[in-house]
């Protein structure tokens, strides 16, 4: 199907690789360092890791020196890229210009919030990077020694680890390969103590000719070591969708996924995409007299409390699943361990083929709901009418 | 003398008593620290404790609410909640180990520019001491 | 000595049996209290109205997966229930929702309030742990040895508020030997005794406050100036605070679940805070660098601002943390600290004003007059 | 943005280029791409600096206008009706102090300088986000609702009804003319008998501009002068709580007093002694024409004991001296031969005709003793022993009847009506007057006056008097036809995000704000309301929201402060 001529659509041919004799991490920083040192950049958005704590969060860097604790690749996704970038670039205009290096979902997330105009990205040079999933949340945070050297194996080895985030291991668009909508791209992957760096947009081109890297370095080891290894999680991540889907299938399947939840909300709090201030299924919108639930009570035999879980996640859904990046920050931010990431990914895939549409891919795409063509999902109508009208458009 | 360090100090002034009195106290030219900057207010009931938070985290190194004496409150009753306000957002500062100095809170009467120029002086020069606030040059806020 | 029944039944079964009967001779509509979801564990809040549906009922089971006072609170928040319910609630739950009714947030009216000694619950994201039914037994016992049960959470540990305040009925479990052969309800109300005669007990009088019940206090006081110490080291101030909070995600997931956090949008939430991208060369200035997204402090110390002279320490905000930040601890710290200044029980009267909505005019009298 | 700022720096003669270089604070801002235009002018509020920057805002087409000049207190206002002429908006206006508060307080010309300039940036940064604010002109009410029917009510009640002005008289007993309805004989000219009073309250009952509520209280006051709403609740009993909501544009306080209660302190011997007689039983006496003791006897020595309650509520209540004097006249010309001792603290006769009136009792023989405490009131035998202390020596008398007189006590509804109308106390309990000298008859509330004895002990000719006052006041502004413009920077509420905890309610000292149970949010009643804030500051949503001082627009000072 023509997603697969969209996988590959943006297909860079060369690229710079760069020496990276004292580490990955290291080569990578230089990059950014030297951007801002020749004021191609103002500022540099970086995960960084928070002096005399275990905690990761974001920093958005001018002063050289801290680098020193800047992390490209941290084990742990603290706070969803995307959000970090709109945190503070959705008000107002950006007067600097920025350098942000994401995980391909949090450029994708980025992409998403810049057509719903909750991030400004005029200034904003994204840069993705290979990414080799990270670890979850709370396993992190209840042993972090532990989680750091196990994650620094897998991340050195490429495994597709049980002990990564059930989201990073279904995850087959964790490179440039379905043209993440990056100016520039870091491949980690093929080369060996190198690191290839590769421009996706015209303003990643310019980026790399004000740093001087001229493309001219081959893709090809990259290319392939990164196809094997996306072949390999697409299998993965398609056993995934095939196991939920049944699951889901099941009479009250979903809902017993859910009924743990706890409405903290966490899930929508921590979500890229949902930037409402106020969740509609906060709102007293959706408030009723003690009579009410009494009566819905009866019905049932009980009612459960808090209310409105279903209708939070599948309200919720309805607003943002077709915008799904699949990063799994819902489900790290979960307490009780509801595989909510799982669920929105595995109904986020499907809607997303229907509407052939893939979020955070390609900045001028419209978002399906703000888009419509007169002839699509004919079949949701009658045939005969669904031709008439064709026939009718086509005079 | 030039580099000397001279603090950022915000006050949250009420329009009928402590705004009053600081004019009186330029109206006697009195001599007030210049890193003083005052902020008008109808009430000192309207000082919201965030503002002076909100202050503090920007990286202001001191804040002075300032209103009526009690009893004298243009508004009657206002500045009462001000006060509890105030002792709300003192405790935490102190159960939580940030500086408290660099929170107050005075009452300054229409006609005391005396007191309000004592106070001001007195508390420039104890933020002087204190040197500067830690939230200006923090990153992890 | 307190009015009391002895019940000669295992008190999980015999509270069961108790509710059930009051729904089946229709004495109540409905009874609100926990619910087994399903067989791995799940348990929720649920206001069951038929007794078949009763039979999934666990009352006192170990785990509060909604602070039940914030449930209740929606249930009631546009008006009293007409019918009458009955309500299992922890000691903190309950003080929940009276402040909550307080605040106008909900309805007491009409409810028979049922609360245990309690001995804690069970940490969230133990539920559905494949060791949960042990753990669980495991409580059990501590709770009759009024022993803290080492899989209770942090803030029930050093809970010292554990004895229901304003119930019409307080459930003795906390130091009963012989908890699973009969327990003790105690009628605080005419309410509670009109009820209690549904229960096949007989009638005795007991003290609530046994001398094994003033023990675990003495453990849980020590080990609340324990975690209380521990939190927030002293002197180091803002940087103490900072990496307490390092690793906040800014879900804000605390002021979610907290029952005090009654606003439906957090002023913190709402565009007032945004970060306005017109100051970020100055800060950047200023600064060299800035975690984004910011305003984390800001919205920790300025919800205390809000709510912790409220603060029930019920713990739910440290339970859905996603980040293991002791939030109720330093919360139920700077808490009982301002409770001390204004001299309030949060959660102990109703007719009793929140702070914030009362003054005296011959309190503080030195602030300000410096 | 299509914002175009104006700025001018007003030089104020030589107050203030003395202190700041106002050609650098220029340049300075004329930097800012905000600003459209910065002039500076050596004197704006003189007629030519306002003709000036009328025509400068027009010819500039400016949206918003900053002044940096002197103190608000000085001139804003001023300002604002010259952006009004010139077109704009008066709330799109904002004034710096750079006098008073920079030029005048800080000695050097370059700390002052730039201090300078971050102010009036602050004040840029702020106007931009002004709301143009519209002032609503409310029809004043004229009607008057005097709260009291004793002769102070009366008065004020008299002198204001009229063809174009109601009064609404509540009283809350059954029957008008207060304390001074049981005066026998009214000073100076014994002659009168209850007369005048008796005459007013007809004047009242047959005056067609005048309601007249008896039994009735007050149970609800709020508003602000020339719009008050007020409920008025019948304390009858076969209408017990029947309520009426009316209207006014002021309200009179003519609340009276009460008598200090004798039994308080045994040394009176009141209750257990049926010869001693409180000042208003005498009267009665006097009234019935029928001195005589318990036994149907005349009464051979009479003591007339002055300042009882004086030591317990520590003030003089002025006029018992004065009725002391009357009861001696009229028992020395009624019962020539009795003998009468009159016990006092100290004399007081302010008036006039005081002095001689006193005299004429020493040629009647009245005798005067002064004292310094009143040790006990007992009987012996059919006499009472009347024993007190002048200095340190103590001395005793016995006679057949004691007249005492009470002092004078804030009436029972003061305090409850003072919570009510949140009006200030003194500290014996009477009302508070704004300023007991400058403005005697006012009460911080706008609109809301007292008159007569609920301001402390007065007799009537001073309560008559200080009815005449407040009338005096109520008519010079409640004229009909005028208009009000209620306060327009007042609190507003965000309905979405109110969560109708009430909080505000319980901090808003003027009932400005209620709860609208069907929407479950508070609204504000912007009549009402001050624009004092207070609300806000409670409000843990940030759903209130003050006018031209909202959350933002400080906090831009803030931000601009801290630059």
């Amino acid at each position: 199907m023509n997603n697969n001529q969209k996988e590959t659509k943006s297909n860079p041919k060369k690229g710079k690789t760069l020496p990276a004799e004292k580490s990955i991490k290291d080569a990578v920083l230089n990059i950014f360092k030297k951007a801002l040192a020749d004021n191609i950049v103002d500022a540099v958005l970086i995960p960084a890791k928070v002096p005399d704590t275990d905690a990761y969060s974001w920093i958005l860097l001018q002063d050289e020196s801290l680098f020193d604790i800047a992390d490209p690749l941290p084990p742990v996704m603290n706070v969803q890229g995307g959000r970090a970038l709109s945190s503070f670039s959705k008000n107002g205009e950006l007067d600097l210009k920025i350098a942000a290096l994401m995980r391909p979902c949090e450029v994708r997330a980025a992409v998403e919030l810049l057509k719903l105009h909750q991030v400004d990205l005029d200034n904003v040079t994204l840069v993705s990077i290979d990414c080799p999933g990270a670890m979850p949340l709370r396993d992190y945070m209840n042993d972090p020694k532990k989680i750091n050297d196990s994650f620094k194996k897998i991340s050195e080895q490429w495994e597709i680890s049980e002990s990564l985030r059930p989201a990073c291991q279904n995850c087959h668009r964790f490179s440039l390969m379905d043209g993440t909508g990056s100016d520039l791209h870091i491949g980690l992957l093929g080369e060996n103590k190198k690191v290839t760096l590769i421009s996706n947009s015209s303003t990643g081109r310019d980026v790399m000719d004000k740093l001087g890297f001229e493309p001219k370095d081959s893709l090809d080891k990259w290319k392939a070591t990164k196809e094997k290894l996306v072949k390999e999680k697409s299998k993965k991540r398609e056993s995934f969708l095939k196991e939920w889907q049944e699951k889901i299938k099941k009479t009250d399947g979903f809902f017993n996924e859910l009924n743990k939840c706890i409405n903290c909300h966490n899930c929508m709090n921590a979500c890229p995409i949902c930037y409402c201030q106020q969740c509609y299924f906060d709102s007293q919108t959706i408030n009723f007299k003690p009579e009410t639930y009494l009566q819905k009570s009866k019905e049932k035999g009980a009612l459960r409390f808090p209310l409105n879980t279903l209708l939070f996640h599948v309200g919720r859904m309805s607003h943002m699943v077709l915008s799904c990046v699949a990063c799994g920050a819902c489900e790290d931010a979960c307490p009780v361990s509801v595989p909510v990431g799982r669920l929105f990914s595995m109904v986020g895939d499907q809607t997303q083929k229907e509407f052939d549409y893939i979020p955070g891919l390609n900045r001028e795409d419209a978002l399906p709901l703000q888009d419509f063509k007169k002839d699509e999902f004919c079949e949701v109508e009658t045939p005969n009418e669904c031709e008439e009208k064709v026939t009718e458009e086509a005079k | 003398m030039n580099d000397k360090y001279t603090p950022n100090i915000i006050g949250f002034l009420c329009n009928w008593c402590s705004y009053t009195g600081a004019d009186l106290a330029g109206t006697s030219r009195m001599k007030i620290p210049p890193s003083l900057k005052t902020i008008r207010v109808m009430c000192s009931g309207r000082i919201d404790p965030l503002f002076v938070l909100k202050a503090f985290i920007k990286g202001a190194d001191g804040v002075m609410m300032m209103g009526c004496h009690p009893g004298d409150c243009h508004y009657q009753k206002g500045n009462y909640n001000t006060r509890r306000r105030f002792v709300m957002l003192n405790s935490i500062f102190d159960i939580l180990g940030l500086e408290k100095k660099r929170i107050g809170l005075w009452w300054v009467s229409a006609s005391e520019a005396t007191r309000f120029a004592q106070v001001t002086n007195e508390y420039n020069k104890e933020m002087e001491k204190l040197g500067p606030n830690p939230t200006a040059k923090e990153i992890f806020l | 000595m307190a009015k009391a029944i002895k019940i000669s039944k295992n008190v999980q079964e015999g509270l069961f049996d108790f509710l059930k009967s009051l729904l089946e001779k229709e004495k109540i509509s409905g009874v609100f209290t926990l619910k087994k979801m399903d067989d791995n564990g799940a348990v929720s809040y649920s206001l069951i109205t038929s007794p078949d549906e009763f039979k999934n009922a666990v009352p006192l089971y170990p785990f509060m997966p909604v602070n039940a006072g914030k449930a209740l609170s929606s249930f009631t928040l546009l008006g009293k229930t007409e019918e009458p319910i009955v309500a299992v609630l922890r000691p903190c739950e309950l003080r929940a929702f009276v402040e909550l009714v307080k605040r106008a947030q909900g309805d007491i009216e009409n409810f028979l309030i049922i609360s245990p000694t309690c001995g804690g619950v069970l940490s969230l994201n133990l539920m559905g742990d494949k060791n949960q039914d042990k753990m669980v037994s495991q409580y059990w016992i501590s709770v009759k040895n009024a022993e803290i049960s080492p899989d209770t959470r942090e803030t029930c540990q050093f809970c010292e508020n554990f004895l229901p305040l304003n119930a019409d009925i307080t459930v003795g479990t906390l130091g009963n030997k012989n908890l699973d052969k009969e327990f003790t309800l105690f009628l605080n109300s005419p309410k509670g005794e009109e009820f209690a005669k549904e229960a096949s007990g007989s009638s005795v009088s007991e003290e609530i406050e046994t001398k094994e019940i003033n023990e675990l206090k003495k453990k849980r006081e020590e080990l609340r100036e324990k975690y209380f110490k521990e939190t927030g080291k002293e002197g180091e101030g803002l940087k103490s605070l900072i990496n307490t909070f390092a690793s906040c995600l800014g879900c804000h997931g605390c002021s979610h679940v907290c029952p005090i956090c009654y606003c439906t949008l957090c002023e913190f939430d709402s565009k007032t805070h945004e970060y306005q991208a017109a100051s970020l060369s100055s800060d950047l200035k200023k600064k060299g660098g800035l975690k984004v997204p910011t305003g984390n402090l800001l919205f920790h110390i300025g919800r205390m601002t809000h709510m912790a002279v409220s603060c029930v320490s019920c713990g739910m905000c440290s339970d859905v943390c996603p980040v293991n930040i002791p939030v109720a601890t330093v919360f139920s710290k700077v808490g009982s600290s301002l409770q001390e200044e204004f001299k309030y029980f949060p959660g102990k009267d109703i007719e009793e004003p929140a702070p914030q909505g009362t003054y005296k005019e011959d309190e503080f009298m030195k602030i300000g007059e410096q | 943005m299509n914002k175009k700022i104006g700025v001018y720096v007003c030089e104020c003669g030589p107050n203030i280029p003395e202190r700041i270089d106002i050609d650098k604070v220029i340049e300075e801002l004329s930097s800012m791409d905000e600003v459209k235009t910065v002039k500076k002018h050596s004197l704006l509020c003189s007629n030519d600096g306002k003709k000036f920057l009328k025509e400068d805002i027009e010819k500039e087409e400016l949206s918003h206008v900053v002044v940096a000049a002197c103190s608000p207190k000085d001139h804003e206002n001023t300002f604002m009706k010259v952006c009004e002429e010139a077109g704009v908006n008066p709330y799109l206006f904002q004034l710096v102090n750079i006098r008073e508060q920079c030029a005048w307080m800080i000695p050097d010309k370059d700390e002052a300088t730039s201090k300078a300039i971050k102010y009036i940036k602050a004040g840029i940064q702020r106007v931009m986000f002004h709301d143009a604010l519209k002032k609503k002109e409310l029809e004043i009410n004229v009607d008057v609702l005097v709260i009291g029917g004793g002769i102070s009510g009366i008065e004020a009640s008299l002198s204001l009804a009229g063809p174009n002005r109601k009064v609404y008289l509540v009283e809350k007993t059954d029957a008008l003319g207060g304390m001074a309805g049981k005066l026998s004989r009214i000073l100076p000219h014994q002659g009168t008998e209850m007369g005048i009073v008796k005459e007013k309250i007809e004047q009242v009952k047959n005056n067609e501009h005048i309601k007249v509520y008896t039994s009735s209280e007050v149970k609800e006051v709020r508003g602000f002068l020339g719009n008050f709403e007020a409920v008025i609740k019948s304390t009858q009993e076969n209408e017990e709580g029947t309520e009426e909501e009316i209207k006014t544009g002021a309200v009179v306080l003519a609340t009276g007093f009460d008598l200090f209660d004798l039994k308080e302190n045994p040394v009176y011997g009141y209750s257990e002694n049926e010869n001693v007689v409180s000042a208003l039983e005498f009267e009665d006496m006097i009234h019935s024409e029928k001195i005589e003791l318990k036994n149907g006897k005349k009464p051979k020595s009479v003591a007339l004991i002055h300042c009882a309650g004086r030591k317990e509520k520590g003030y003089c209540s002025k006029v018992c001296c004065m009725y002391n004097l009357k009861f001696a006249h009229y028992l020395k010309d009624n019962l020539p031969d009795v003998e009468v001792k009159e016990l006092y603290m100290d004399l007081c006769l302010p008036h006039k005709q005081d002095q001689s009136y006193f005299d004429k009792l020493k040629d009647k023989g009245v005798e005067f003793i002064r004292m310094d405490e009143l040790v006990k009131t007992k009987k012996s035998g059919d006499k009472i022993e009347v024993e007190y202390r002048n200095n340190d020596k103590k001395d005793k008398f016995s006679v057949d009847m004691v007249v005492t007189s009470p002092a004078m006590v804030p009436s029972k509804g003061t305090s409850h009506l003072a919570e009510l109308m949140n009006l200030p106390l003194d500290e014996s309990g009477f009302f508070k007057e704004l300023h007991e000298m400058l403005n005697p008859v006012a009460t911080p509330m706008e609109g809301v006056y007292i008159t007569g004895c609920a301001l402390g002990p007065r007799n009537i000719p001073e309560s008559i008097t200080q009815s005449h006052a407040t009338s005096g006041k109520i008519l010079s502004s409640l004229i009909p036809g005028r208009k009000v413009k209620p306060e327009v920077k007042v609190s507003e509420i965000k309905e979405d995000l109110c969560t109708g905890c009430q909080t505000c309610l319980s901090v808003c000292f003027y009932g400005a704000i209620s709860y609208d149970a069907f929407k479950g949010v508070s609204v504000v009643n912007e009549a009402i309301c001050r624009g004092c804030g207070s609300c806000v500051g409670s409000c843990p949503s940030g759903a209130i929201r003050s006018k031209h001082f909202t959350y933002y627009q400080l906090y831009l000072e803030v931000l601009e402060a801290l630059r």
